[in-house]
Parts: C-alpha cells; structure tokens; sequence
C-alpha cells in the first residue's frame, strides 16, 4: 500500500519535472532579446551581434537546443553559462557556478527554517488551544499585520534600525565564503530575521486553522467525554490530524525560502539561487535560468513529496485507504 | 434510596447570533436509582443528548448551563472544577455516541482509543487493557 | 589665501564639486584660467598615499555576465576589474589629462593619419610573460573589422591596420585623419591583453592587480602586483562585488560594510553627506539623460513637436528638486562644460517656456504621445513624470510606458518612435558627437542624418587650428540644439561614495569613481 | 509571503455534527465584534475606491509647486517638496517626488484594490472551473490537468512574471491576467480537492442514483457545498495579490506611472525611511488595514463553516 503511494508520487513527480523542463524552456525562449543582445548592451551592432551569437553557440534552432540540453541534464551535465566568456571562447560551468549559491541558499533557507518551524507552530497550537482568548487574538493579529506587510519594507526597517543607527549587525548579508562562526551568523542575522517574521505568520496561521478544525471533531468531543486531559488532547488526538496540511505548509514555505526570496537577497546583497536565477532571465543566460529553475521545480517537487508522504503516515487512514 | 444520579430543574441556553440567551432545555428534572434504566423519547433536536451530556457536566460549544443541578453521587458535576470533572469523565461516566464510527479518531488505532480511557483513569494498566480489548 | 586652501580641501574630500569650487574662486576674484588651475592643484593637497590596507568596492550592476574581456566591457564593475587587472597604452588622468602608460610615448603625422607607438620595455604579464609589440597589435586589432564584438570598434572605423615596427613599437595606419584616436585609446575598453588569450576569465593583464577570484555575479579579489610595472599600487588587497539596490547600497556604506560604493542615487545623497563617516564624491561629467524622437517616423520628424518637448523641460527644476543639485541644465546638446574647451558657451541656454511650448505643440497639430522610459539612468524616470506633469498644465497628453532596462537596448532604444536614452562622456567632444549625430552612423539614435554635421566631423579631426575647430565644435553643437530630435533637460554628476578613510580616487570624469582609474590609485589612512 | 502556492489538501473526508443527530441547527453567520469591524473597515475602502478621487485635494500625477512649500521668511524660494512631513497643505506629507501622498492613497484605492479584486476573481473562475472539471471528470483529465498545474506551481510565480512580463511589458490588464492566471492555480488545487470531498458525498452520490445530470450535480450539489470555503480562501488569496504586484514593483514591472497603486507606493518612497519620512508607511498601512480586516470577516466565515475546510486554506 504504502510503497504504491510512493511509488505513485515519484512518477507524479518525475512527470511534473517534464512539463517544468518544456514550460521553461518555451518561456525563456519567448524572450526579447538574447545574451549576445545584453552582453552589448547600448553599444550592438547586427554585425557584432551575428559574431558573438556565433561565439556563443545561439544560431541553432530552439528544438535542437532543447534536446541537447534536456540530454545533458540527464546525464548530470549543466553545461556552460555564458557567464564571464565575453568574446573569450570558454564559458563557466553552471554547476561550477550553482554550487556556492545553492550552499548560501540552503544555509539560510534551513536557518530560518530550524527557527520559524518549531516557533510558529508551536505558536499556532497555543493559539487554537486557547481560541478567542487575549492571547489568540493578539497572535491572530500579530501575524495579519505581519502577512500584509511588504517583505522590503520589513527588510529596510531591520536594516536602518539594527544596521545604519545601532551598528548592530552588517547591513548586508554579503558572504565573502570564508567566515568564521561568528561572522556567519552576524551575515545572516538580518535575512534570517526578516524571512522568519515572513514565513512564521503563514504557519501559524495554518496550523492554528487546522488544530481548530480537528477540535471541531466529533472524536474530541469523545475524548473529552472520555476524561482525556487537554494536553493529550491537543498533542495526541488533535495535532495528529492536523500534521497533514501542516507539513504542507511548511514544505510550500520551504519551497519559497529555497526559490521566492528574491526581494530579500537582493536588500541584502545575499549571493542565493533566487537572485541569480532573476539575473540570468534579465541577461537572458538561458542554459543558466533552466537550469536554476529545474533546480527550483526539483526542490519544490521533493519536498511536496516529502510532505504528502508525513500526512500519509500521520493518518491510519490514509495508510490504509477504504 | 438515594438517587444515583439527579437532574433538577436543569436548564441549558442557546446563545443567539445577537449574543441573547434562549433556554432549550427548560427546567427538566429526573432521578436515575442504581440499577434503573431510564429512557429519554423525543423528536430530534428535542435536546436529548444535551441533557444526557449534562450528566458528564458538560455542553456543546454555543450552549451554556443557565440554573439548576445535575447530581451525580449527591456532588453536583456541573460545579466541579476541571480537574475532577476529567476525573468523573469516563472514570464514573461514560458516554456511547450515536454513530460511534464519527467518534473514533482517524489518526489513532482503534484499540488505543478503546483502551485509552481505562489506562488514563488508573482503572487498568495498558497490558491489561489490550488484553480485555480484544 | 587660507580659504582657497581649505576650498582645495573641501574640493579633494568631494564636499563640493568642481562648479562650485569654480564659482567660489570666481567670487573670491579669481579668473577661470587661475580657478582652473588651483582646482587642479587641489588633487596634489592629499597628504602621501599611504602603502598597505585592503578595500572593498560595491558597485551598482553585475551579474552573471560580469566580464573580464575587455572588448565586452558595459559595467561600471568590469571597467573597475579590467583597470585593476589591465593597462592600456595611453591613461585619461584628471581633468582629461592623457597620460603615457603602455605606450612610453607617441607621436602622429602632420595630417593626423599615421601614430606610432613606443611600447613600454620589461613589463610583465601577471603570467610572467613579458609585453611586446605583438600583444599590442592582437589586442588592438581585435577591435577592428566587421566581425568583431568590440564594444567601441566604432571609434576604429577608420584604422586601416595596426602594424608591429620592432618589438617595441607599432603603428595604425588611418584611412582619414583623426587627431582624437589617442583620447580613444584612453577608453576602458582599449585594454592590452596577452596574444591568443583564449580564456579571459584568468585575468592576465599587466595591471597593478593580480585577479585572485572572479565570481561572475558574486564578487572577485585582487591581489597587489608585485612586479607592477611602475610605483604602486597603494593598496594590498581589493574586493569587488555590486548592491543592485540603491538604498541597500548606500546602507552598506554607512553601516560600514564597504569602503567604496559607485552610482549614489540623487535621494540619498544627503544621508552619504552628513554621516561623519562617510564621503561624498560628486564629479562633473557629460552624461546626460535624454529623449530620442525620431526623426524618420512620427512625431518626432515634425520639428515644432520636438521644439515643444525640448521647452516644456523645466530644467531648472530637475537640476534642484530630482538631482539635489548634483549636475547641470543641459542645452538639448551632449558637450557640457565637462568637456572643458570644446564644450560652446556662446550657445544660449534653453529655458523652461510653457507658452512657446504650448504654441510650438499646438503647431505640430499633437495632442497626445507616447514615451517608453525605462530607468536607465539617474532621475529620468522623474524627469519625465515632471514633464508629463507640465504637459498636462498645457493640455498635452504625454503617456508614458514604463519597460524593464533588461532588454531595452535591443526592443525599444531606436525602435520605438519616442524613447530616453543615456549616454557617457566620451573621451573628446568630436567622438560623442560622431558616435551619437554622424549621419547614418550606427548609433545615430534619432535617426538625424545631416550632411552639414558629417561635414563638420570629418574638418574638425582635420582641423589643427584651435580657434577653428572649437567654432566648428560649436556649429555642430548648435545643429544638435535645434535641428535634431533629441532632448537633452540635464548631465548629471557622477556621485560616488566612500568611507572617511579612502582617499586618492581621481577626479576623472568618465565613469564611476574617477572613471574606473581609482584602484591604482586609491589609498586609506590607518 | 505572497508567492507561496496553496497546500495540496489531501482528499479525506470529515463527518460534523450535521451528519450526527442532535445537531444544532445551522445558523445565520455570527460576525464577532472583531468580524463587524473588519466589514465597516472593508466598506470603508470600498466607498473611498468610489469617491476617492473625487475627494482628493490634488491629482494623483501632481507634482506640486515649490512654492507651496516657501516657509514665510526664509530667503529660499526654492524649498524641498519631496518628503515633506503632513502639513495644512498636504495632509499625509508629500512622497519622493512631491507628489501628494493622500491623493495618492486616494487615487491608488481603486488601482490597488481593482487589480487584485479583478485577478482573485479570473484566479477563481479558472480556478474553480478546470479545479472542478478535474475532481469530476477524474481518470486522465484529472491527472492531465493536475500535472500542467503543479508544473506552473512549483515555478516560482516571481519568475513566471519576470519572463512573461519581460517578454509583452506590462500594462494593467496584463498584470491583472498574469495574477490571476498564477493565483489560478493556488484555487485550482483547493476547488480540486474539495470537489473530490463532495463527488464522493453521500448526497452526491443519492442525486447520481436520482438520475440527475451531470450539469445538474455540478450547480446544485458540487458547487454549493465549495461555495462557503472558497469565499473563506478569497480574503487571504486577494491580499497575496496586492502583495505580489508590490514586490512586482520591487524589480520594477508594476503598474505603468504616474497611476499609484499602494504596494508600488511604498516601493517607491523606500528611501524616505531613512529620512524618517512616513510617505513609504501610509501605504504600507493601507494595505495592512485592509489585510487585517478582510481576514477578521474571513475567521467569522470559516468558524461558521466549523473550520472544518479551512485546513486547506494558507
């Protein structure tokens, strides 16, 4: 049963990923002006614009390129960006240069996840234990006044305060690769700061409405009756039913920490995957955009995938389906 | 004989969306003696349960007990403080649901939930339990 | 005297530009030529560079595609890796001084056709190669012929060949006179590389700086040359990356993460100014930001539309409220007076006339437009809001198209009928003229093509009588005043920023922090 | 923050008290003191996207005269007019470029709140539709249909937008299409997985058994019962809106100027916080305010319909 499900949601995903693959690779194409165009800049002309398309390797046709390019990526191949190349003849690597990003995004990514996760949901089982109290109205609205604020704004604030006037922490999370301890975590204070208040507010939220909703059962009625004490309550009978969408909302956050924070890395002058990935569409570095994309499409694959498995688990029920 | 349980002049309210006050259960009173069976016959949504659940001193979410007494022992269960409440719940009372599927948790197993009651009120340990479930 | 001194010394430490150092003295009864010359004595006051210390330089753009190939340089951040890590034969210094460097010296003949260059004895590539006259050659001729995707192989057009003598010395042949092509050779991307460099990305130049890493996109480090060719650099170590937000940027010099940032945006300004930390480095140049009306398609080929644009500039205000005082009215013309001599005075100032703008409109038979802006450069986008704005006062409807910059060089600049453009000073006021109003020229981004003004460039490259070419000089200014398409309300300063302890950048206009030239220079005190 | 796709609810069906006996009967939905504020505030902002620029003191493209801002004895004729702080002159101060802050906040209402009423509602007719199609029609349409949608979800919606944008420019009713179809599939997911809930429903299944058509079932049983949870979602999803179109302007691809939308507004003036200048929070503010109370009426909402769907609400 179990391994079928599994099994099921591996070929959805690897399906997903396809379409990713074609829907990127259309999309980048639809774009006005290609790198040769960008990497002139002000100062093309058709003839130097022909001579480095050449160079570069861009007047074959798109369907060529797609399969070429889809081959390589199976065969664990990013290929060349035209990154740093010019009129030179030799490219960078992708992967040579996806490595050091995709260490800084997942270094912050996990950060604010090891303290958002435990934080907010532990904040939004309080809240739904004590529904319509002082203290669930005020994390109630807490978070909607933090959902509705711009994220820049949030980051600009930090930074004038904690940064420009206290002289607290740097006003740029900018990672030269060889920090210490202590530096590195002076570097990632500030994004950490902001993306824990960004993404806290959505998973209490959730797992307020979701505990709530399981309190609404029938079968909590009957533990109450059956004298269950209120904490076995929540964390056994309630939160069980509740880890299903719970984990969704985190993995979706997640997702969005690993590819959505493009605002946040660029305040911070942060070297992550999600401004890179804005860059290459804006220097139309095509190879480069799919392949930061895949990457995105990958992880937010996976983790859905991990998530449907946990609520899976989590519930006989779905273990054992009628 | 003293009664085992005694419900006086029980009356439970409704709150309305406007926040007033309207009594569904208007000033019901009966003694139950050991060993007597009592039946409580009405149209649905006459408050039956409502009135039953009283006996756990307890009442769905919206609903509120107005005045009267529900005795259970001569104590009365409705002024008992949380704690002794749980203690009462499924220790001395215990409430069979209509449609006993919707009560029973989908993210638990059945025998956890079967046992989980006795085990909690001390009245057997988990290994006795298991085996007197099944 | 001793307020002329501590002028000097307000001037060095950027507290006030080049105009109003000049005002000033002109106040305190000095004549421009005396002005001049104190102001260029002002650079000398910095007290001895002091060796040693590491800095680290945000600039305003990178990317992905960062470049170390000269030919393809377009950012701030690859003009200051490539004059960190590369020479070229001839140095832009302050005040457009040209200066020998790779080439020792040179000399032309008598019409301007042939230079010959004496290259520089026992220089060194960071690969321990030595410089000879055949790197010179590679290096130059890779921007020449149709095929090459030199940046500015448009200023080449006329060098024939570029011919090894000797070892040590080459020549280019013109094939007409051009007696601006060592000021050409001054730009940053006429940089000498080793022959047959096939990967760029090592950065083997003969520069004051050894690349360390480049992070196309992320950052790249420099490490003191050694064996550097001449007395330098001061510094040991340089780190470059770039903040793409401008306030970001400027939070990061005030917070101290970074000792040099370029491109300050007009706003903040005055935070960079009054934090006791920081420097403001405010330099005079000829950029400009403009509209493009074509002139081979409506509206722009009606010379009464254009004129109405052109007067309902309220330049002035621009100047005052959008650039808070950091740049200069323009006259619809690029030579500001950045280009010293060659800049026309005698040219009357265009002035902010909303009657002669509303009957010139009115002329035209116009009532509504459309202008595709983009933010290309510093205040345009407000600019052009102020002007719409003011058109409205006069019931003309200007509707604007906001465009992302990616992209806008290859979809809308010289495509779309009404467009803003930017360009950077150019070396000589002849080769932005030529680059920009040449008729049929590659960039004539109006589409303006005037026999009179090919005339005029060719004669003035000729002409070797001063006083003659400066007229010259001036009736093309005056042509692109009236009878072009474009528009011209300002030239902004290129304001920069650093920390109280850096000092030495140059005062060279074409470009951010002293036109790329500051790292060799550039020192910090303890 | 706005970008993040909705969670994918996994089908499971819930008894509540409706299906138990002695149930109370369902009652008309009680606002909260919290759910009747949030409602007087969302009129509130609605009647100003009427009015609004009618009563605003100046244009919203005004770029006021320095001489308003003169200060009686001073030699400068030529004051600041950027940032200024509210006065009698402009109540709410005056943003980077002069411009009257109120005016604006007055004209943006429409813009801010017509743009992303206009995308929820294509996000939810898309939605809701192929969402619906697919629980229905199941087998390959289903897995067709949700197989596209999860591709366009797990791309990130900022770059969707980048490229798409990028590639046609942006002019309002593109933003407003563009959202919406991106927001499409957020609702696409929940329709989806509340419509299998109730295809598989007793009373469904009674009207399959009654020979009811398949039109029929679709409007009378199916939509209905996804009626209440969806209006639930809509007040968190119409915020994302509002929120994406800002950090849109953040990389410079929101609505075309001078038109002031709020979320672009405190893009705009993100400088004047260092100069402690409130024009970059009076928008921010807007936009919370109206956030806040949206939701409060949503909590009334999804309480009165037992929570029990919320669950897939973010």
């Amino acid at each position: 049963m179990l391994i079928n499900a599994l099994l099921k949601r591996t070929g959805i995903g690897i399906a997903t990923l396809l379409v990713v693959s074609i829907l990127i690779f259309i999309g980048t194409s639809v774009l006005p002006g290609d790198v040769a165009q960008i990497i002139l800049g002000q100062m093309a002309t058709p003839d130097s614009l022909a001579a480095l398309r050449e160079k570069l390797g861009l007047d074959q046709p798109g369907y060529i390129r797609y399969f070429l390019w889809l081959g390589d990526l199976l065969t664990g191949d990013l290929g060349y960006s035209k990154a740093g190349a010019g009129a030179g003849t030799i490219g960078t690597p992708i992967s040579e240069m996806l490595a050091p990003r995709l260490v800084n995004t997942l270094r912050l990514s996990g950060t604010v996840a090891l303290i958002a996760v435990p934080l907010s949901v532990s904040l939004g089982l309080v809240a739904a234990m004590y529904p319509g109290t002082r203290l669930d109205r005020t994390v109630t609205f807490a978070t909607l006044s933090l959902i509705s604020l711009p994220e820049f704004l949030v980051a600009t604030f930090l930074v004038l305060i904690l940064a420009v006037h206290l002289n607290w922490l740097p006003a740029t999370a900018y990672m030269s690769g060889d920090e210490s301890g202590l530096q590195l975590i002076r570097a990632l204070a500030m994004p950490t700061l902001t993306l824990v208040i960004v993404a806290s507010s959505q998973i209490i939220r959730m797992t307020r409405a979701a505990v709530l909703n399981v309190m609404s059962s029938p079968y909590i009625e009957m533990a109450i009756l059956k004298g269950v004490p209120r904490s076995r309550i929540i964390l056994r009978h309630a939160l069980f039913n509740a880890i299903g969408p719970i984990v969704n909302v985190v993995a979706l956050n997640l997702a969005y920490l690993v590819s959505g924070i493009v605002v946040v890395e660029t305040i911070f002058a942060y070297p992550g995957l999600a401004k890179l990935m804005v860059e290459g569409v804006q220097t139309r570095d095509l190879p480069f955009v799919q392949a930061c994309a895949m990457i995105f499409c990958a992880t937010y694959v996976a983790l859905i995938f991990i998530a449907d498995m946990a609520s899976i688990l989590s519930n006989p029920r779905l273990r054992h389906p009628k | 004989m003293a009664a085992l349980l005694e419900v006086d002049r029980l009356v439970i309210d409704a709150q309305t969306d406007g926040g007033a006050l309207v009594p569904i259960v208007k000033g019901v009173s009966f003694d139950v003696a050991p060993g007597e069976v009592v039946a409580l016959i009405g149209e649905s949504g006459s408050g039956k349960t409502t009135i039953a659940l009283s006996a756990l001193g307890y009442t769905r979410p919206g609903l509120v007990f107005g005045s009267g007494e529900v005795r259970l022992h001569g104590e009365d269960v409705i002024a008992l403080e949380p704690e002794r409440k749980r203690r009462l719940r499924g220790g001395r009372v215990a409430y069979l649901a209509q449609s006993a599927a919707a009560t029973f948790n989908p993210a638990l197993t059945i025998g956890e939930q079967v046992t989980e009651s006795a085990v909690l009120h001390g009245i057997l340990t988990q290994e006795a339990a298991d085996a007197r479930a099944v | 005297m001793k307020d002329v001194r501590a002028f000097q010394q307000l001037y060095r430490d950027g507290k006030v530009n080049r105009r109003e150092f000049l005002t000033v003295m002109g106040a305190l009864g000095f004549s421009a030529a005396t002005a001049g010359s104190l102001l260029g004595s002002a650079g000398a006051l910095a007290a001895t560079p002091r060796r040693g210390g590491s800095v680290r330089m945000a600039s305003n753009l990178h990317g992905p595609d960062d470049q170390m190939d000269p030919i393809v340089f377009t950012s701030n951040i690859d003009y200051s890796r490539g004059r960190a890590t590369y020479n070229g034969l001839i140095q832009i210094r302050d005040n457009m001084v040209l200066a020998p460097e790779l080439a020792e010296e040179w000399s032309v003949n008598a019409n301007a056709t042939e230079f010959t260059f004496k290259i520089r004895k026992g220089v060194h590539f960071h690969d321990g190669s030595t410089l000879t006259a055949d790197d010179v050659v590679w290096s130059m001729r890779r921007h020449l012929g149709k095929k090459s995707p030199s940046v500015i192989k448009a200023f080449f057009t006329n060098v024939k060949e570029w011919k090894k003598v000797d070892a040590y010395t080459v020549k280019a042949i013109l094939t007409s006179p051009d007696s601006d092509l060592p000021a050409k050779l001054g730009e940053k991307q006429a940089k000498i590389v080793k022959k047959d460099t096939k990967d760029f990305k090592k950065g083997n130049g003969t520069g004051p700086f050894l690349l360390e890493s480049f992070q196309p996109g992320v950052r790249s480090t420099h490490a003191r040359n050694k064996d550097y060719w001449r007395d330098g650099p001061n510094l040991d170590a340089l780190e470059m990356t770039a903040i793409t937000d401008p306030i970001a940027r400027v939070n990061a010099l005030l917070a101290g993460d970074v000792q040099l940032i370029s491109n300050i945006d007009a706003k903040q300004v005055r935070l960079v100014q009054k934090n006791p930390e920081t420097r403001l480095i405010s330099q005079e140049t000829g950029l400009y930001g403009g509209i493009c009306c074509l002139k081979n398609t409506a509206p722009g080929k009606n010379d009464d539309f254009v004129m109405g644009l052109r007067l309902i500039q309220d330049r002035e205000r621009i100047v005052r409220s959008i650039l808070k005082g950091h740049g200069r009215v323009g006259n619809d013309h690029p030579i500001s007076p950045a280009y010293g001599a060659d800049h026309c005075s005698e040219l009357p100032q265009r002035k902010y006339d909303p009657d002669k703008a509303k009957w010139h409109l009115k002329k035209s038979g116009y009532t509504t437009a459309e202008l595709f802006v983009a933010p290309v450069m510093v205040g345009i986008e407000d600019a052009s809001l102020l002007m719409q704005a003011n058109l409205k006062k006069i019931g003309f409807d200007l509707r604007l198209k906001k465009v992302p910059t990616d992209g806008y060089w290859g979809a809308v600049w010289m495509k779309e009928p009404l467009n803003v453009v930017t360009w950077n000073m150019r070396p000589t006021a002849n080769a932005m003229l030529a680059i920009q109003f040449a008729p049929h020229a590659k960039w004539n981004d109006t589409f303006w093509n005037s026999d009179r003004m090919g005339f005029l460039l060719k004669a003035s490259l000729a002409e070797t009588d001063q006083k003659k070419r400066h007229e010259m000089l001036c009736e093309m200014q005056n042509l692109v005043h009236n009878e072009s398409g474009m528009v011209i309300p300002y030239h902004v300063n290129q304001i920069d920023g650093t920390h109280k302890s850096v000092h030495g950048i140059p005062h060279q206009p074409l470009g951010a922090l002293g036109g790329a030239e500051w790292p060799e220079f550039a020192w910090i005190d303890a | 923050m706005s970008s993040i796709p909705d969670n994918p609810a996994e089908p499971q069906t819930q008894e509540s008290y409706d299906e138990l006996p002695d149930a109370p009967p369902r009652r008309r939905i009680r606002f909260s003191w919290s759910g009747k504020l949030g409602i007087g505030i969302v009129a509130f902002w609605l009647v100003i996207v009427v009015i609004g620029p009618s009563i605003a003191p100046y244009d919203e493209a005004d770029i006021l005269d320095e001489a308003l801002f003169v200060v009686p004895g001073s030699d400068n004729p030529y004051p600041d007019t950027d940032f200024q702080p509210p006065s009698r002159i402009v109540l709410l101060g005056t943003d980077y470029l002069g411009r009257d802050t109120l005016s604006r906040i007055l004209w943006g209402a429409r813009v801010s709140i017509g743009i992303s009423l206009a995308a929820t509602l294509i996000a939810y007719l898309v939605g809701i539709t192929l969402g619906i199609a697919a629980a229905v029609g199941g087998g390959k349409l289903d897995s067709g249909l949700s197989r596209v949608n999860d591709a366009f979800l797990s791309i990130p919606s900022i770059m969707l937008a980048l490229v798409v944008i990028a590639a046609v420019g942006s002019t309002i009713p593109l933003l407003i299409v563009l959202t919406g179809l991106i927001y499409a599939t957020s609702v696409f997911r929940i329709a989806r997985s509340l419509g299998l809930d109730v295809t598989v429903s007793d009373f469904v299944e009674a009207a399959r058994v009654r020979g009811e058509g398949l039109w029929w079932i679709i409007t009378r049983e199916i939509l209905p019962n996804v009626a209440m949870p969806m209006a639930t979602d809509f007040g968190l999803r119409f915020v994302y809106v509002i929120l994406f179109i800002s950090s849109l302007s953040f990389l410079g691809l929101g609505v075309q100027p001078p038109t002031s939308d709020w979320g672009s507004m405190v893009r705009e003036n993100l400088a004047g916080l260092s100069y402690g200048s409130i024009a970059p929070l009076v928008p921010a503010l807007a936009i919370a305010t109206l956030t806040i109370a949206i939701n409060m009426v949503v909590d009334d909402v999804s309480a009165h319909a037992g929570g029990r769907l919320a669950k897939r609400m973010l």
